[in-house]
Formats: C-alpha cells, sequence, structure tokens
C-alpha cells in the first residue's frame, strides 16, 4: 500500500476528536524496520485503537526531515539511536539522571531517554551530529571549545554535556562560572572532569560572543 | 524483585488537543488510563514495568493547558506548563518569588524543561521500597516494608504516618500552600477548585493516591490569588545533592510585615509527612509577634510537635525545627 | 469475580495478600437480596402476626403461679450485647465504608474497636461459663429433629403450630455458633494483626510471621468480616421483624411475656423459677 | 628541532569524534542479523534454581533462543559465572533471552517461571562472623589458603566489643613489624576509633555492553573496557580459545574505575550465545542491571588505634578491618594495611584482617583500592592526634611521611622515590594552609568552617612491558597501543616518549588502538594507575629500538655508521651535516625491502608471546620498532597527591558545602598537564562522593538493595564540588625511569575523600565521625547527639 493512502486511511480510522496529527510528508520513508522494535507488528499491521496516535512520523533532525515508524512507546533516544543510526545521543542510565542523552528541542535541552518520539511532533530535534555545520564542516564553538580545553576524559557524557551547553548559550551567552554550572547541573560526569568542562563551558561563550 | 526493569510494555497512545477530549478519554478508560505530561514520574514506572496502563492519555499536544495568565485576581498557570516557564515567567518572577524559587530546585534544568507543574504537584511518592514494585499498602498490599523495625528510612515521614511512611516528593507543593494557591481539577462534565492544602491528601485518606485527583480527574490549572503577592518569603530545601535530589526537608513560607511584627504568615513543610504540611498552629503563633530568636525558637519547636520518627529518619526532627526557624528568623 | 488477592513479594514469590473485595460486594448484595425475597414471601404468607401473637391474658393452667414478666437476660447480658453490637458495627464499618469508597482514617478507629469487641467477648465467655445456664445455648444430636422444625418456623416456612424450643431456639443456638465461631476467627487473627499496626503502646512488627502465613491471616481475617456483614445483616432483619419482636423486645427490657414464654417455650427444656 | 612533547597540552587525537558523535563505544555498533538479549535477574540475595519454564516465552514471536547457567562455562563457586542456578546476590544474571527486537526480549523475560528456593542470605559480614551466623555461600564464609572455611567467632569476642566498638576475633590476614604494644608503651598520646566506610558503586557512565559474533571460526567482540589487549586475553581465557582467533574491538570506553579492568564476567555472553543461535548478539546492560554487576568498593568495618610520642612521631599502629567481601570476595583490605603503613610510618604496626563474603553485589578494585578508603578513615583520626599534641597538621604529616630511605608494609619494601612531603609543602602554600587553619572550627552564623588534609599515596607504575610501532612509507609513525582508551588521554600521551626519542612532530605521529586485529603489543591492564610508567618506558624501549634501525638503514645506505646518524621532524641525518639524510619515509620503503628485523618479519627475543603475533601483523608494512621495557628498576613506585580542602558545616543542616580545594601531586615528569591536573580532580571529586553522599543501602529482612539509581547512589554532580579547585605537580622525575613519569589515577580520591572527612572533623572541632559517608543526617544526628542507628551498622539509609 501507498504510504500516503495508509496515512489516509489511518485519519479515517481516527474520531471525530482533534487529535495531532503527524505531519505528512510527501517522499520515501526512513527504513520502517529499526533494530529495536522488529519483533512485533510490522507498520499498520496492528488494528490501531480509535484514536491513538498514527506510528508514521516525520521528524526534524539535525536540519533534515526524516520519516520514521515509531511505536506509541518509543522514546526519542532509542528512535535516534536504533532507528535514525544516531549513536552519539548516549544511554548512561535510560532514566532522566545522567543527560548524555541530552538533546536539543527547538534549542532546549531535553533528556532524550524520557520523551516519548510521539510527544515531540513539530519540534526541531538537534543532536551531537548536528553541530558541525554540514556544509563547511566547522565546527560549533561549544565543540571548537573542547579541542581548545582538552575537556573531558571517557566522553560518554560529552555529546550531553555539548548539547546543554549549546542550550545554554542561548539563553545566556555570558554566563558567569557559577552560571554555567547551574546550566549543566543535569549532566554527569562520572570522571569527575567538571573543572574542565567549566573551562570548556567559558570558553566556548567567549567564542559565541566572538562569533 | 529484579527480574527485569528495562524496556517500557506496550500501550495505547492517545494525543488529544483539547481539554474536553483528553477529558472524555480518561473517561472513556477509566481505570485504565494514565496521564502523561512531562513523564519524568510516568517513564519510571513503565520502565520498570510496574505500572502498566493500557491507554496513556499525552498532554503534550493540549495547548490550553500551557501557559500563565493574569486573572486580574492574581495569575493562573496551566498544569503543562514547564517548570523553567514558571522560573522565567517575569509576573511569578515579580510577585510570586517564593514559587519561582522552588521551582527552580526542582531536579535539573532539563527536567525543568520538560516537567510541569502539574506533574510536580501530582507526582507519586519516592519511597524506594513502594518504587521498586513491593507489594505494600500503597501498591494494594497489606503491610508498609517502610516502617519495618530494621527498615531504610532515613528519607521517610515524621509526621502523619498512617500505615504508609512515604512522603510526599514535590518542591512546588510548599510554596503554592504558602501562597494560598488553589488547583482546578475537572472531569468529564465537572470541574472543581480545592485549596492547595486540600489538593493533597495523606494515606489515612486514602493509601493509593497522593492528591484528589482519582481516574477521570484532571488537574488544569493553578491559580495564584493577589493576596500574597510581592509578599516576604522564604524557601529552602536541604538535600543531599545539590541537583537531582528530593528534599529531606523544605520549608516554604510567606509572611506580611506589620511594622515590626509579623502581621500574617503561611508556612508549609515538605518531606516529612506523605502530604506538605500547612503549618496552621505555628502561622497563629507567629501572628502579632516580633520575629526575634525566641519566637523563631517556639515556633521551630511547635513545628515538630507530636514527631514520630522512625529508625533511620529521627534527623528530621530537629532539621524541620531548624528550618522553621529559618523561615522566622528571615523576617527579622 | 476476585476471590483471593494475590501479590509478588518482594523476591517475586507470588503470596496471598487479602480476600478479593468483590467478597465484599456479594455479601451484601445477597443479604439484601435475601430481605428482599424473604420480606416478599412472608407477605405473601400474611403469617407474619398470627405467628409472632400471642393473646395476653388468657389464663393457663400452668402459668398460674408464674410471675407476668419471665425474666429472660440479665442485665449483664443486655450490657454485654448492647456493647458488644456497637464495636461490631464500628469494625464492620470501620473495615468496609472505606472499601466502598468513603475514605477516613479507619485503622486506628478499627483496632481499638477490635480491642473493645475483645474485651467484650472476654467477658461474656467468663460471665457464661461462670454465672449463666452455659447448656442452654447447647443443643445435641437427639435435639436436631425438634430444631429444625423451629428453624423452618423462624424463617416462616413452618406449617401448623409453633414447636416450643428450650430458652434459646434453635435458630438462635445456630446463629450464636456461626457468629461465635466467625467472630473469634476474626479476633484470633485481629489480634496477630495488632502486631503489624502502629500504636502508642508498640511499634509495629510486620515480620512477626512469614509473608505466606501472613497472607493465610489476612484471608481468615477477610472471609470472617465478610461472613460477619451478611450474618449481622440477618440478625437485624429477624430481630425487627414484627413476628419476632417480643423476643427482640427481652434484649432490651430483660424479660418476656409470661403468655409469649408459655406459646413459645418448652417449660420442661426452660424451667422458670416459680 | 622537533618540538618537545612531554610537558605540552596537547588535545588527545580521538577528541574530535567524542564530540561530534563518531566515536563509537560497544552499544554503538551495528551488524547485519544482529539481535537483543536480556538477562533475568535473581529476585533473591541468595537462592537456588529448581526448575525453568521457559516455554511461554520461547513460543512468542520473535524469540530466538535462550541461554542458561548449563550453556557457560563452570566455574569453582568462589568465582563469578556467567550466569547461574545459585545466584548469591539479587540482582545476578540467571539466564538470558535473545530475540529481534529489545522488547520483545524484555517481555520474554517476564513469561519466564523460575522456581526459587530461598537460601540463608547475610549482608553484614559482622552478622557472619557471629556465632551461627549465616554464610553468603553454601560452602562457607571465608576462604583461607584457597579453602573454604566457616569462620565464626565467639558470643565472647563480640560482647567484650560492647556496642560501640568493633568486635575482633581471629582474623584471616595478619602482620606485624615491630612491637605494637612497646610502641603503644613509648606513645604520650593514643587515639582509638571504631570506622565504618560504606560501599559503593562504580557506576561508569557507560554500562558493561558488548556486541558479538562469530565468522568463519573468529570471534568478533565489541565491549566496554578500560584494557583492549589484555581483556582479549582474559575473553580468550574464559572461553578457552586462542587469543588470536578473536577479533577484540573496544576503541572507546566510557569510565570504569576498576570496574572494566580486563572487561567483565558478562562479556563472554554475548560470544557463547552468538555461537548457540548464529546470530550476531547485542547486551545492552542498562543501568539497572550495572548497579549489580557493576561493581563496588568493599565497605570496612575497623578499629584504630594509634600511639605517638610527644615529638609527633608514630610509635605504634593498630589496625583491624572487617571487610564486606560481596559475593565473590574481595582483598581491598590487604592494600589498606599496608598504606596506612606506607603514610604514617609507625615504629611498630600491627594489621589483621577479615573478608567474609556477603550475599552483596560482588566487590573489585575502585580507583585506589584499599589505599582510598584506608586514607580516608585514618587521616581524620590522625588529626586528633595532631589537636591532642597541639601540633600543626601539615607539620605533623611532614614529620611521619616516608623519605626516600623508607620502606613500608610486611615485606619492608623500598620506593623508587617519593616526594609526599614536598607534595605536603607545595599544597600548603598553593592552598593557603598557614592563613585558612585560622579559620579552622570557626563559626559565622549557622555554618561551622573547617580545613582538612589528605595524604594519599598508591601505586603508580610497573615495568616490562612491550611496545610496538612502525614507521610506515608515509613517514609517519604508527604507534599501536594495546592499552585501553578510557579517557586517560593514556593511549596518545604514553606515545610521546616515542615521538621524542625519533625526533618527530605529533602530526607526523599517528595512534593505533582499539582493534586487536590491527596488532597490539602486550600491555599492562589499564589500571593501577600503571600505564603513564609502563608505557612510556615500553614505547621509549620500542622507539629506541625504531631509532638503531633508522640509523642502520642511513648507515647502509649513505654510508658511515649508525652512531654517525641523528635524528629530526622525519628526516634521518647526519650529525653535522642536515644535507646528508633520508625521509623516514625512504627510510620505512628501505625497511620494507631489507625485511627480516627492520620490517617484523624477524620478531626480537625477549618480547611478550602475546605481542610475537601482533608484529606479525604489522610485518611488511614498513620499519617496525618493537621492544620489551628492559629499564629494569627496584622498589614499588608510588605516586602521591596531598589534598586540601576547606569546608562549611551547617550545624542546623548538616549539610558540607565543600568551598575550596587544591591537590598538589608527585607522579614524577608531568607529560600532558592538562590531562594530569583532569586525573588529580577528577580523581579526587570522585573521593568527594566517597565521603558526601555515596552508598549501599540493603533492606536487611529481605536482603535487597535500594540506591539502585543515581539519584538514591549519589555520586557527585557540579553543584556538588567547589568552583574553587587547584592542582599542581611536583614535576620532580622518577630517577628510575627514562621519562620519568608515574601513574595519576588512583592517588587523589584518597586525597580528596580524606580532605573532606579531615574538613569535617575539623569543623567540629575535632570530633571524628569515623563513617562515611558524611551525609546531612549523620552530621545532624551527631550535632544533636540524636544518632539512633548502631556504631558499625552499615548499608545504613
Amino acid at each position: 500500500m501507498d504510504e500516503v493512502d495508509i496515512t489516509r486511511a489511518l485519519e479515517r480510522s481516527v474520531s471525530r476528536r482533534t487529535f495531532i496529527k503527524g505531519v505528512i510528508a510527501v517522499g520515501a520513508t526512513a527504513s520502517s524496520v529499526g533494530y529495536l522494535f522488529r519483533g512485533g507488528t510490522p507498520l499498520l499491521a496492528m488494528p490501531a485503537a480509535q484514536g491513538t496516535a498514527e506510528r508514521l512520523l516525520t521528524l526534524t533532525v539535525n536540519g533534515q526531515l526524516r520519516r520514521v515508524d515509531v511505536l506509541p512507546h518509543e522514546t526519542l533516544a532509542m528512535t535516534l539511536r536504533y532507528k535514525l543510526g544516531l549513536t552519539g545521543t548516549k544511554l548512561g542510565c535510560d532514566r532522566a539522571e545522567c543527560g548524555a542523552c541530552t538533546v536539543l528541542l527547538d534549542g532546549v535541552p531535553h533528556y532524550g531517554c524520557s520523551i516519548l518520539t510521539h510527544q515531540i511532533r513539530g519540534r526541531a530535534i538537534t543532536t551531537i551530529e548536528g553541530l558541525q555545520n554540514p556544509d563547511t564542516g566547522a565546527l560549533h564553538p561549544v565543540q571548537q571549545a573542547v579541542l581548545d580545553e582538552g575537556g573531558f576524559q571517557c566522553a560518554f557524557c560529552a555529546p550531553g554535556f555539548c548539547m546543554t551547553m549549546v542550550g545554554m548559550l542561548e539563553e545566556n551567552p555570558d554566563p558567569t562560572r557559577e552560571e554555567a554550572a547551574h546550566a549543566l547541573s543535569g549532566n554527569l560526569c562520572r570522571c569527575g572532569d567538571y573543572h574542565k568542562i567549566l573551562n570548556t563551558a567559558m570558553r566556548a561563550a567567549q567564542l559565541v560572543r566572538r562569533v | 524483585m529484579a527480574i527485569i526493569r528495562d524496556m517500557i510494555p506496550a500501550f495505547d497512545l492517545f494525543q488529544p488537543a483539547s481539554v474536553e477530549d483528553a477529558l472524555a478519554l480518561l473517561a472513556e478508560h477509566g481505570e485504565d488510563a494514565w496521564v502523561l505530561a512531562g513523564g519524568l514520574d510516568t517513564f519510571d514506572w513503565l520502565k520498570d514495568r510496574i505500572k502498566r496502563p493500557k491507554a496513556v492519555v499525552d498532554l503534550s499536544g493540549v495547548e490550553e493547558l500551557t501557559g500563565i495568565r493574569d486573572t486580574g485576581a492574581g495569575i493562573e498557570i496551566g498544569a503543562m506548563t514547564p517548570l523553567s516557564r514558571v522560573v522565567g515567567d517575569p509576573r511569578v518572577r515579580a510577585d510570586f518569588a517564593l514559587l519561582r524559587e522552588a521551582a527552580e530546585h526542582v531536579a535539573t534544568p532539563q527536567i525543568r524543561n520538560q516537567g510541569t507543574l502539574g506533574g510536580n504537584l501530582s507526582q507519586d511518592t519516592r519511597c524506594w521500597y513502594y518504587r521498586s514494585g513491593w507489594p505494600c499498602y500503597r501498591a494494594g498490599g497489606n503491610t508498609c516494608y517502610a516502617s519495618a523495625p530494621k527498615a531504610m528510612n532515613r528519607e521517610h515521614c515524621i509526621l502523619g504516618r498512617s500505615r504508609c511512611v512515604a512522603v510526599s516528593p514535590s518542591d512546588t507543593a510548599p510554596a503554592l500552600i504558602a501562597l494560598g494557591a488553589r488547583m482546578v481539577v475537572r472531569r468529564a462534565g465537572s470541574e472543581s477548585i480545592h485549596e492547595a492544602q486540600d489538593f493533597f491528601i495523606g494515606p489515612a485518606t486514602d493509601i493509593q493516591r497522593m492528591t484528589v485527583l482519582r481516574a477521570g480527574d484532571l488537574l488544569t490549572a493553578v491559580r495564584i490569588p493577589e493576596d500574597w503577592a510581592g509578599a516576604r518569603h522564604y524557601y529552602e530545601k536541604v538535600r543531599d545533592r545539590g541537583s537531582w535530589d528530593f528534599a529531606l526537608v523544605s520549608v516554604a513560607a510567606a509572611f506580611r510585615m506589620d511594622g515590626d511584627t509579623i502581621g500574617d504568615a503561611r508556612i508549609a513543610v515538605n518531606g516529612v509527612a506523605p502530604f506538605p504540611v500547612r503549618l496552621d498552629s505555628v502561622e497563629r503563633m507567629v501572628v502579632g509577634h516580633a520575629p526575634d530568636e525566641a519566637l523563631a525558637t517556639e515556633a521551630g519547636e511547635l513545628a515538630v510537635a507530636g514527631a514520630r520518627p522512625l529508625r533511620h529518619n529521627d534527623y528530621k526532627v530537629p532539621l524541620m525545627r531548624n528550618l522553621v526557624r529559618r523561615a522566622i528568623r528571615s523576617v527579622a | 469475580m476476585e476471590i483471593l488477592r494475590t501479590a509478588p513479594n518482594p523476591w517475586g514469590q507470588e503470596i496471598l495478600v487479602g480476600i478479593g473485595w468483590d467478597l465484599m460486594w456479594l455479601v451484601v448484595i445477597s443479604a439484601v437480596l435475601f430481605i428482599v425475597v424473604h420480606v416478599a414471601y412472608m407477605g405473601s404468607r400474611g403469617k407474619a402476626a398470627e405467628d409472632g401473637e400471642v393473646a395476653h391474658g388468657a389464663v393457663h393452667a400452668l402459668a398460674s403461679d408464674l410471675p407476668e414478666h419471665v425474666k429472660r437476660h440479665s442485665f449483664a447480658s443486655r450490657a454485654f450485647h448492647w456493647l458488644m453490637s456497637v464495636t461490631m458495627f464500628g469494625l464492620l464499618i470501620t473495615a468496609f465504608v472505606p472499601v466502598m469508597g468513603w475514605q477516613f482514617e479507619w485503622v486506628t478507629l478499627h483496632w481499638i474497636a477490635g480491642v473493645a469487641l475483645v474485651v467484650t467477648i472476654v467477658y461474656h465467655i467468663v460471665h457464661s461459663l461462670a454465672f449463666q445456664d452455659f447448656w442452654s445455648m447447647w443443643f445435641s444430636a437427639k435435639d436436631l429433629p425438634q430444631g429444625m422444625e423451629e428453624l423452618k418456623h423462624a424463617l416462616g416456612a413452618g406449617s401448623g403450630a409453633p414447636p416450643k424450643s428450650g430458652k434459646y431456639p434453635f435458630d438462635h443456638q445456630l446463629y450464636h455458633y456461626a457468629a461465635a465461631l466467625v467472630t473469634l476467627a476474626a479476633i484470633v487473627t485481629g489480634v496477630l494483626m495488632m502486631v503489624r499496626v502502629d500504636t502508642p503502646f508498640w511499634t509495629r512488627d510486620p515480620y512477626l510471621l512469614s509473608d505466606r502465613t501472613w497472607g493465610l491471616v489476612y484471608v481468615i481475617h477477610g472471609f470472617a468480616g465478610v461472613s460477619l456483614i451478611g450474618l449481622i445483616a440477618g440478625h437485624v432483619y429477624f430481630a425487627i421483624r414484627p413476628e419476632k419482636r417480643w423476643i427482640t423486645w427481652s434484649m432490651i427490657r430483660g424479660w418476656i411475656h409470661r403468655d409469649d414464654y408459655l406459646a413459645h417455650h418448652d417449660p420442661e427444656r426452660w424451667v422458670v423459677k416459680r | 628541532m622537533a618540538e618537545k612533547l612531554i610537558g605540552k597540552d596537547i588535545a588527545a587525537p580521538d577528541l574530535l569524534a567524542k564530540i561530534t558523535g563518531r566515536a563509537r563505544y560497544a552499544e554503538d555498533f551495528r551488524v547485519d542479523g544482529m539481535v537483543f538479549c536480556k538477562m533475568l535477574l535473581s529476585p533473591m540475595p541468595h537462592a537456588r534454581v529448581r526448575r525453568i519454564d521457559a516455554s511461554r516465552a520461547l513460543a512468542m514471536e520473535g524469540v530466538i533462543g535462550i541461554l542458561t547457567a548449563d550453556d557457560v562455562p563452570q566455574v569453582e563457586p568462589h568465582r563469578e559465572p556467567v550466569l547461574t542456578n545459585e545466584p548469591v546476590f539479587e540482582g545476578q544474571p540467571v539466564l538470558a533471552v535473545a530475540a529481534v527486537d529489545e522488547t520483545t526480549a524484555a517481555d520474554a523475560i517476564e513469561k519466564i517461571r523460575v522456581d526459587f528456593e530461598p537460601l540463608p542470605f547475610v549482608l553484614d559480614p559482622l552478622d557472619s562472623l557471629r556465632p551461627g551466623g549465616p554464610d553468603a555461600h553454601t560452602h562457607g564464609n571465608v576462604r583461607v589458603d584457597g579453602e573454604w572455611r566457616r569462620l565464626k567467632w565467639s558470643a565472647a569476642d563480640f560482647a567484650e566489643a560492647g556496642d560501640e566498638r568493633l568486635p575482633m576475633g581471629e582474623a584471616t590476614a595478619e602482620w606485624s613489624l615491630g612491637d605494637v604494644d612497646r610502641g603503644f608503651a613509648e606513645a604520650d598520646v593514643i587515639v582509638e576509633e571504631t570506622i565504618v566506610h560504606q560501599s559503593l558503586t562504580h557506576h561508569p557512565l557507560e554500562p558493561r555492553t558488548s556486541m558479538a559474533y562469530w565468522q568463519n571460526g573468529k570471534l568478533y567482540a565489541f565491549t566496554s573496557t578500560q584494557s583492549t589487549q589484555r581483556t582479549r586475553g582474559a575473553l580468550a581465557s574464559a572461553l578457552d580459545m586462542d587469543p588470536e582467533d578473536i577479533v577484540f574491538v573496544a576503541e572507546y570506553c566510557g569510565g570504569g574505575f576498576g570496574s572494566k579492568i580486563s572487561g567483565s564476567t558478562l562479556m563472554q555472553l554475548p560470544a557463547i550465545f552468538s555461537r548457540k543461535i548464529g546470530r550476531p548478539v547485542m547486551l545492552r546492560i542498562t543501568r539497572y542491571d550495572e548497579n549489580y554487576i557493576g561493581r563496588a568498593r568493599p565497605g570496612f568495618q575497623g578499629w584504630v588505634r594509634m600511639g605517638l610520642r610527644k615529638d609527633g612521631r608514630v610509635t605504634a599502629l593498630d589496625l583491624y578491618l572487617v571487610e564486606e567481601g560481596g559475593a565473590y570476595g574481595s582483598g581491598d583490605y590487604g592494600t589498606a594495611g599496608n598504606t596506612a603503613h606506607l603514610m604514617y610510618q609507625p615504629e611498630n604496626m600491627r594489621f589483621r584482617a577479615v573478608s567474609p563474603y556477603t550475599n552483596t553485589p560482588p566487590k573489585a578494585a575502585q580507583r585506589g583500592p584499599g589505599g582510598a578508603q584506608i586514607v580516608t578513615m585514618l587521616e581524620p583520626i590522625f588529626d586528633k592526634a595532631a589537636r591532642e599534641l597541639g601540633m600543626d597538621r601539615v607539620e605533623i604529616r611532614r614529620l611521619n611521611a616516608p623519605g626516600p630511605e623508607s620502606t613500608f608494609g610486611p615485606r619492608e619494601t623500598p620506593l623508587t622515590s617519593v616526594f609526599a612531603r614536598e607534595a605536603l609543602e607545595r599544597g600548603a602554600e598553593l592552598f593557603g594552609w598557614e592563613e585558612k587553619k585560622r579559620l579552622s572550627g570557626t563559626r559565622s552564623g549557622s555554618k561551622l568552617t573547617g580545613v582538612g588534609i589528605g595524604l594519599s599515596p598508591y601505586t603508580a607504575g610497573s615495568r616490562g612491558y612491550d611496545g610496538l610501532m612502525v614507521i610506515r612509507p608515509d613517514g609517519k609513525l604508527y604507534v599501536h597501543q594495546g592499552i585501553g582508551n578510557l579517557g586517560t588521554h593514556s593511549i596518545a600521551d604514553t606515545a610521546r616518549p616515542a615521538a621524542e626519542v625519533l625526533g618527530l612532530n605529533w602530526d607526523q605521529v599517528e595512534i593505533v588502538w582499539g582493534d586487536s586485529s590491527q596488532g597490539l603489543p602486550r600491555s599492562s591492564v589499564q589500571a593501577g594507575s600503571q600505564t603513564i610508567h609502563a608505557h612510556t618506558r615500553a614505547n621509549h624501549a620500542a622507539a629506541t629500538d625504531a631509532r638503531r634501525k633508522i640509523q642502520e638503514i642511513a648507515a647502509r645506505t649513505l654510508g658511515g655508521t649508525p652512531e654517525s646518524y641523528t635524528m629530526d621532524g622525519g628526516r634521518v641525518f647526519r650529525r653535522g651535516n642536515p644535507g646528508q639524510g633520508m625521509s623516514f619515509a625512504q627510510v620505512a620503503r628501505r625497511a620494507i625491502a631489507l625485511g627480516g628485523r627492520y620490517d617484523g618479519h624477524e620478531v626480537p627475543e625477549g618480547i611478550h608471546a602475546e605481542t610475537v603475533p601482533s608484529v606479525g601483523r604489522v610485518a611488511g608494512q614498513g620499519l617496525v620498532g618493537v621492544a620489551r621495557d628492559d629499564y629494569g628498576g627496584e622498589g614499588a613506585i608510588y605516586s602521591w597527591v596531598a589534598g586540601f580542602a576547606l569546608v562549611e558545616v551547617d550545624a542546623e543542616t548538616g549539610v558540607v558545602e565543600v568551598k575550596e580545594y587544591t591537590g598538589v601531586a608527585d607522579c614524577g615528569t608531568v607529560v600532558h598537564p592538562r590531562s594530569l591536573g583532569a586525573q588529580i580532580l577528577g580523581g579526587s571529586i570522585q573521593g568527594m562522593g566517597m565521603a558526601m553522599t555515596q552508598r549501599w543501602v540493603f533492606d536487611p529482612e529481605w536482603g535487597v538493595p535500594f540506591a539502585k539509581r543515581l539519584y538514591t547512589a549519589r555520586p557527585p554532580g557540579m553543584l556538588d564540588v567547589p568552583l574553587d579547585l587547584r592542582w599542581d605537580a611536583l614535576g620532580i622525575p622518577d630517577p628510575q625511569t627514562p621519562v620519568g613519569a608515574k601513574g595519576i589515577g588512583e592517588p587523589p580520591v584518597g586525597a580528596g575523600a580524606a580532605a573532606i572527612t579531615s574538613a569535617v572533623a575539623d569543623a567540629l572541632g575535632g570530633r571524628c565521625l569515623c563513617r562515611t559517608p558524611l551525609t546531612p543526617d549523620i552530621i545532624l544526628a551527631e550535632l544533636e547527639g540524636r544518632r539512633t542507628f548502631g556504631r558499625l551498622e552499615t548499608h545504613v539509609g
């Protein structure tokens, strides 16, 4: 069945209540068979309950439109890592505690492990893979600051910290060290590299202000 | 009960775009429905596979539940308003700084970006026995594991216990009580308004709920009247870590001064009982007096009168006493 | 319908937690149905009045030297009965009203009522053994045929003149034993359960018994509790039925009229001192 | 002149990958046909599996197979099996299920019915030592000389101690130096305390995920591990295979701190499972799993008695430790005893210890195992003695710290170098000790100020490993590193001496790491803070070999003696005549042409058997430098960190705020200053977490742990550490190693933790709480005189 037809069929099955509609993009869908949710039902084989969310979503990830088959109970971190191959977003705890999965939704840091992909339709998702300028290859000031300061040790936390820093600088490009510490307090670094991470944040702020 | 605590089991996801539709869905699915706001409490339960709702009603698309507006007689904050928006709101900042401070003490920046005011108020307790899926009273079983003679209960209650000894985890709750807020609760076909302190219920009333909300109910908004706008206030949360930690004890207080004496006061404490505790008797005692050290001491002692600590949380008695003292001292 | 509630314990073992509350509703609904049916049945037979009423004043040969008021219950017995019923109602209300949906802080009231019940029961046992005719509540195999007749009449199903009983009719005896058994079960389990409740006198210890044993204790307590709903509903219903009022009054006034004595009791089996 | 590399800040070459999402950690690998497995964890702390019924799970669509204890290598009961039918801690993996996706695998696990028979369990080692106390294993509660024993102390042992002092029955480990009784007789001041150090989980941010598949009889294994080549060896020996049949990939490791030294037991699981079902298997370890199998630092309950003369010298130290052995035993106590001796150099010492097994998650080395705990516990007690003697705390430490002639431990081991006194002096200066100690015990409002010192030694090196490197025809030096990449930047930093020996600029150096198929040399495990010492030496040796070969090739090609050639910037040339020379690219091609030992076709004598096939893998790629570190040396290699902290204790809430911290290291030559600073401060911060917040909590009735979440286990976050953090290093080279560098990973942990315990005791007027963690409840209860739990109680929460 054609994708668009499927979606229309689904829409018809939805009751008259006003439910959020997935943005329907024309074109081929991303692989609807991810690593994560292959076992159960393939797309649309499962009869949807009245009014339930449709599974085919179009997400804006790092400036690109990506079509994905997303199960209702799938978290954004899982979609990114297992459906879209964006493994830069890490799962440190999967419980909104460590911050390794931090991504930006419309520029604001969120824990990717603790939000359903279905909850963020229409919002722009930025992951660590999206920081570098895709055309020029130029690093984001935050990334440059990491290189300048030799930031991070094991760096499993690094993508999350970088995303939080980007979000922080968007809101406050001239933080004090203390403000930066507060802004970054939702990310854990088990290597205890907080000193260098704060140096990096301050350096990044400098670079951002220079741009 | 180790076995497995991973991967959310399947559910049907409903994403209403209006409160009416949300209420209709909740009415339709009754006990099988689960309200999803910011999800920070929800996903723990689901990933741990302990609570298994059939239908999840996601409120993220209900725009009318988000936002802060001036009602003329105060402000109304939509239940789905993210905590960071509450923190950043100029009106809250100017007139209800107590709420701003409390909201700022919630967990982490990311959680404040995602977590909602309604969710912070309605979240379930963090008792680790209950959260481990043990069949305690709160989970429908016939015992409390946390108050057993050798149980680990440093974070449990010293007041208000009734079979269950868990504590309310909300940081914003005591602030809203101190500000005299009212909670707007709707269900299909009706609306009710609750004083903040009555919104939270103890195990004596219903051991399986933390708030008045029953299946089918939706907390839609919090109204803060002008009464305490611009009042002097005190907020303090004592926790083990500087972020991502619940209060061991927290205090929120609002004061109106009458010259050198306290003209009016509202004081609430959390982390000490299964519900945020409003200290009416302390309020009555301090009004009309100068907030000197003697009054602060007396207030602290009165606040903890009747406290019954468990094996590992005796420290909460002096901690609560001292925080109430500090609150009184703050207006000296 | 949920008869027993189970849950995995902290080690993942499935344990009993208590009875299913559906049982409570089952008993409540059954009791109401029974009463409704019985009222209708009795009404249709129009027997109530004639069975119960005795023409007072008729001089009876045997009655000449009987006092007009035959003493049936001492003050102590009546006091016990009513105190016990207060505690029993207290227990039933604090146990089941919250389950039915009206929430309040029931635990403390419940255990206090339970303690009061235990006190009254202990008093009753001592009193009945030491000061009362213990055997008047007792029946033996030879009493059975007569007892069955009495039972039929008690329910309004008998024909002809009601058979005369001893001091306690057979239905009372049966009821007493059923109630005693169930109440004792509730008391024994309830006293054990006190260990798990915080009181001013001790700190709770849920680990006195294994959680499997506790499950049984809860189930027995639960069954006893819902059984008591049925027993007490029946008791109250019959007590207020018109044909039984003469005997109900005796629990208030302490005596029955000489004529009721002669009409309903066998003087051989209930010997009244003249 | 090529740049000087040692002592410069150069970002590690893998950093860009780490901040663009390109760095692949174990969970980031994907293979066609890959399936997921999930584990069923024991719900009981000690049990026996009677029956497993997996029929409903196996009937599910998408479920591929099951792996049980019967499918995995059988090991002796004191060794941790991959899966078990007799779990000895709650959360131990019992079986695993593979399915096409994770949700199906998790659903399948729930459908499996396992009939467990509960067995007696014990959480507190003292309970196991009580008369008639339970044993954690059915075989006994301690192991002595490789044999199980049931060690029980007498009721009299317990009665004698009372509630407030550690009972001390028969020990299983004991040593003495001098005569401790005589030492106490000579002492003018004697301090005595009972101590409790809680167990705490490692919690590396990356859980120990593994993926594996088989192809043409070879195992391809991807795992999260601190070491690379040595983990391959561990995996091979566990699976009884030739290491050369494993392609082992571990490019990045998201932290280990001792918990992933040579991988983990569970890294075998996907390999075994994959062999059984013929599909690649991913075992994504969750934080929940990690709690149980991710290892923990063992806790101590102990007793210490210390005697000092008026002049401040420690005359006697008597130490008894009861260690929580966990499910599979632990040996931190040994290092603890040695460290205590090393720190204070007591004239007489007695050490006794016992380490009963307990039904708690397995223990393992955690950054500074044994040493960190004992430094944390002893420093405030030592302060107490200083206070009684009226001596300055820096001074008394200087006085007792070891010097160049000192030895330590029962075997009276000498040290290669020690500059502990200098570290103290430099730390005192940088911290402003003289000025800040005046704040000691002062109160401002509700805040009590305290200053503290932690002087912490730890092992810092090893000898005799191999270096392997190739100069390829592109003219670049490829340094092959068998060590791991866990964030210490060692893969790059230990290569710097090689570049310097060969006169290369850093951009002419490439690092080859993380994939055994590329040919990696025999290396140290990346643990024990050895790497910078061991592998600057090994790479120095291999580079020296390469240098010699380059000189020989130059001499062969251009004439003259090898000695007449020198090199710089990627060229070898005649001394005094830079024009006469050849590029390294030319040298590499020439080496390939010459073959034999030049391009690795001939392997030198003396290198490790594990390096030999690796040399074979690089043979022919260019000029091969390969050598064993034969520099030798005598004595133990130790680094030191002197930590200084200023804290404020809120007397009304019990909250401790660390305001300032300074750490100064004696760790030889500084190779990479910024990375060194990160180690000193990062380790210290881990120590602060240990001292202030982190612990395990167990319900004593069920033997089940809480504090399983990060927010309840409480590793420190950014707001829990001071903004004012300072570090420095003495930079005095160790004379016994050509580069002069000693390790630094571990010494800071004890320094950071002890500076806090010492400062908190100072703020409380010298009152030592003598337990960790110093959470607000414990401090407030102490201040208010309301302690409600036992002095020796562990796992309190």
